[in-house]
């Protein structure tokens, strides 16, 4: 079970046309080299599932601004230009969701739950043409599970196991997203040998993950 | 008033809303102002919704840490006692109600405490980020904002963007003065002394109800 | 704000017939000084969420033997003979949940959400006169949040401030328990000063938590 | 057969069906052993639904750590590479399919796969603890037990009790034999050689449908 691998083997699992979840909140938190590699490579027409699209020379979107990205799941466009041009034009499908609601239909997907019941949305155009229920007379939207196919994270240390532990605010949408996705690869700040995270202190279990990648931090 | 004077009047009169032991989300933008006019003797616990409470101001020059930003991706400190966690967290805090207070900027706001500040329809679509979540979870929600944008009326009778969320607006800061959002309508409760009751009418497409013991705002 | 107080002052809080939750799993990870003054104070008509009722001698099972428990939602009572015999006497209602959901309906009230899809239960009587709805095709049951008056936990270090650290397999329910209450009472092991608690590896931050009484561990 | 040597030929059965780098969570009574007979070369991680993976065998006297147990209660160690997490990460591998296999005991069985396991009406109500997520959410559901319960039959053609969970059984292992829960029914693909297949079906309410490959368990 050697789940260490190069960044170009990684890279080797992501097809175009995959749904893709990348942690980070405007790139903190992201993984940098994967993402670079993704876009050297040209691996295109993904579906992106992100917290935001980041800004144009930054990270994850740097896809948006190399039109590798045909629809994005996100709660905010507004730091990069470049997806309000492609939402307009119609070249990138953009479907904008609450971040509360965003981050629970993720986590959704990992737990095996059926979907979020949210008030968040509720009159507001969120929760138009989505199932609404009644629960002790209040209402909530049902928001269905978000799952991709690989999820690309950053840890700030992992062990050779995969458990994985992070830093301060770049932890954000990384511990959901492992739980997520089909194939879970994390770029690692640092890779150190198991029992260097107290078992206690692991963010991120090593069976969610199935590949680590040395980063360049 | 130039534009700092009008933040700073806001600014202020927001933080006086809090209690010690608060816990507070700021917007972007004029809201983070907000902390720098926390009173003396008041504790209040900042929450950055991506992912941790207790932030401190910005850092040194030098000693950043890209680790570390806050919701518009600018360099923070933390405080003793902060604490990190994940963006479920985050908005389990959120919509839990677990907020006291969250302090946003509108694009309109009307007597029925609808909120609309997320975007304009084929103008300009940011996305909501945390907004709907805050509007909805928080205990109290206030809008900070100067009380016209460029002279177009933001106080509206009914919004006509759409909706951040729905009748959730409790209270309503401008530099003209304090509204708190009523069954009846907007309760006018303090009033910048620098204006008349009919200059602020003016400005404001609601009807404002005038408190019987309205105050001046501290300016 | 200082949130330390006596045993005493924390069981003054504490009144007949209020809804508990009490952290740990068989009574590990259970406050002890807190449940031994419940019952010498003798405060009942309580209605009790844990995820059992432990064994009769041992923590909150002890609750149930001294006869303070009129209502429990519980995954398990199996290890204590008493809550069956209540049980069946009628002395004592027992609403037996699935662990899984048992969680996240706590989970739920913290998070304000309006309930649990689950698919656990379906098929079974635990989906008799339960709401449920469809997504893509397959059936969830909606199961509701469950709050409480006041959550009952125990934490290995908790700092002046209140953020807690849970150790190895006591922490269980305590962190969700920490949201979903009113009032939130920790017994800790040991009370640290601010700081001592790295902020990155705090379990529960000390927002949720009201009050923190020292232990006798 | 004495009853350790009927729990060991299960608990060996099922320990050949796991996979390196499975993750696998044994219930409480026979499961238990099975974690004593993983092949060697085969790594299992296993999980406790208290809230770890990487759990390990019982302590050495004295070295037992009160905040170390397994999901009985039992004083347990844990692996290098081990991980502790709260009940609702717990359950989210549980019920998100994230488990390779669950494998439990039974009162009874069906050949649809249905199982009940928590409860005789009227008589004894322990509760499902953990039980109907496992069963619910793991890839592969395993019954290890006896075929019998002191002679009273448990293999049924449908079960009578309440059940656990609908139609999510996929292999039962006895002392008897390996059945597998196909939609045709229960297909018995291995048998023990003491045993003739008339012993066997006249202990099982299902019919039993002889796989045409059938071996013989190693016993």
């Amino acid at each position: 079970m050697n789940k260490l691998k190069t960044i170009q083997e990684a890279l080797d699992m992501i097809k175009p046309g995959m749904t893709i979840m990348v942690g980070g909140f405007l790139g903190v938190g992201s993984p940098e080299l994967l993402i670079d590699g993704l876009i050297q490579r040209g691996i295109g027409e993904l579906t992106l599932i992100a917290n935001d699209t980041s800004f144009p020379d930054v990270n994850y979107g740097k896809l948006v601004q190399n039109k590798l990205v045909k629809k994005v799941y996100t709660s905010h466009i507004g730091t990069n230009p470049e997806s309000g041009f492609q939402m307009h034009s119609g070249e990138m499908e953009v479907i904008l969701t609450p971040q509360g609601t965003l981050v629970e239909q993720i986590r959704a997907a990992g737990a095996g739950l059926g979907g979020v019941l949210t008030p968040t949305g509720i009159g507001t155009v969120v929760e138009e043409n989505k199932q609404k229920i009644e629960v002790d007379g209040k209402f909530y939207i049902v928001e269905k599970p978000l799952k991709a196919d690989v999820a690309l994270l950053r840890g700030a240390k992992v062990d050779q196991k995969g458990n994985v532990y992070y830093n301060l605010a770049a932890r954000n949408f990384n511990p959901l997203m492992a739980m997520a996705a089909d194939l879970v690869i994390v770029e690692a700040d640092e890779i150190v040998e198991v029992g260097q995270i107290n078992a206690n202190d692991v963010m991120t279990p090593h069976i969610f993950v199935d590949v680590v990648v040395k980063g360049d931090r | 008033m130039d534009t700092n004077q009008i933040k700073a009047i806001i600014a202020k009169r927001v933080a006086m809303e809090f209690k010690d032991g608060n816990l507070v989300n700021l917007g972007i933008g004029l809201p983070t102002l907000v902390a720098n006019y926390i009173p003396e003797g008041v504790e209040v616990t900042l929450q950055s919704e991506n992912g941790f409470i207790g932030m401190g101001p910005a850092p040194e020059a030098g000693k950043e840490d890209p680790d570390l930003v806050n919701a518009g991706a600018q360099y923070v400190t933390v405080n003793p006692g902060a604490a990190f966690f994940d963006s479920s967290i985050s908005f389990s805090i959120i919509r839990g109600g677990h907020l006291d207070f969250t302090v946003l900027g509108a694009l309109q706001v009307d007597e029925k405490g609808n909120l609309a500040n997320w975007m304009i329809p084929g103008k300009k679509v940011p996305g909501m980020g945390g907004a709907m979540d805050l509007v909805t979870g928080a205990k109290k929600v206030i809008v900070a904002m100067t009380h016209t944008a460029k002279g177009s009326i933001k106080i509206m009778k009914e919004c006509n963007l759409p909706l951040t969320a729905k009748g959730q607006v409790d209270l309503i800061v401008t530099e003209m003065g304090v509204m708190e959002v009523t069954p009846k309508g907007l309760l006018l409760k303090e009033k910048n002394p620098q204006f008349t009751l009919e200059e602020i009418q003016k400005q404001t497409e609601a009807r404002l109800i005038v408190a019987e013991d309205i105050k001046d705002m501290e300016i």
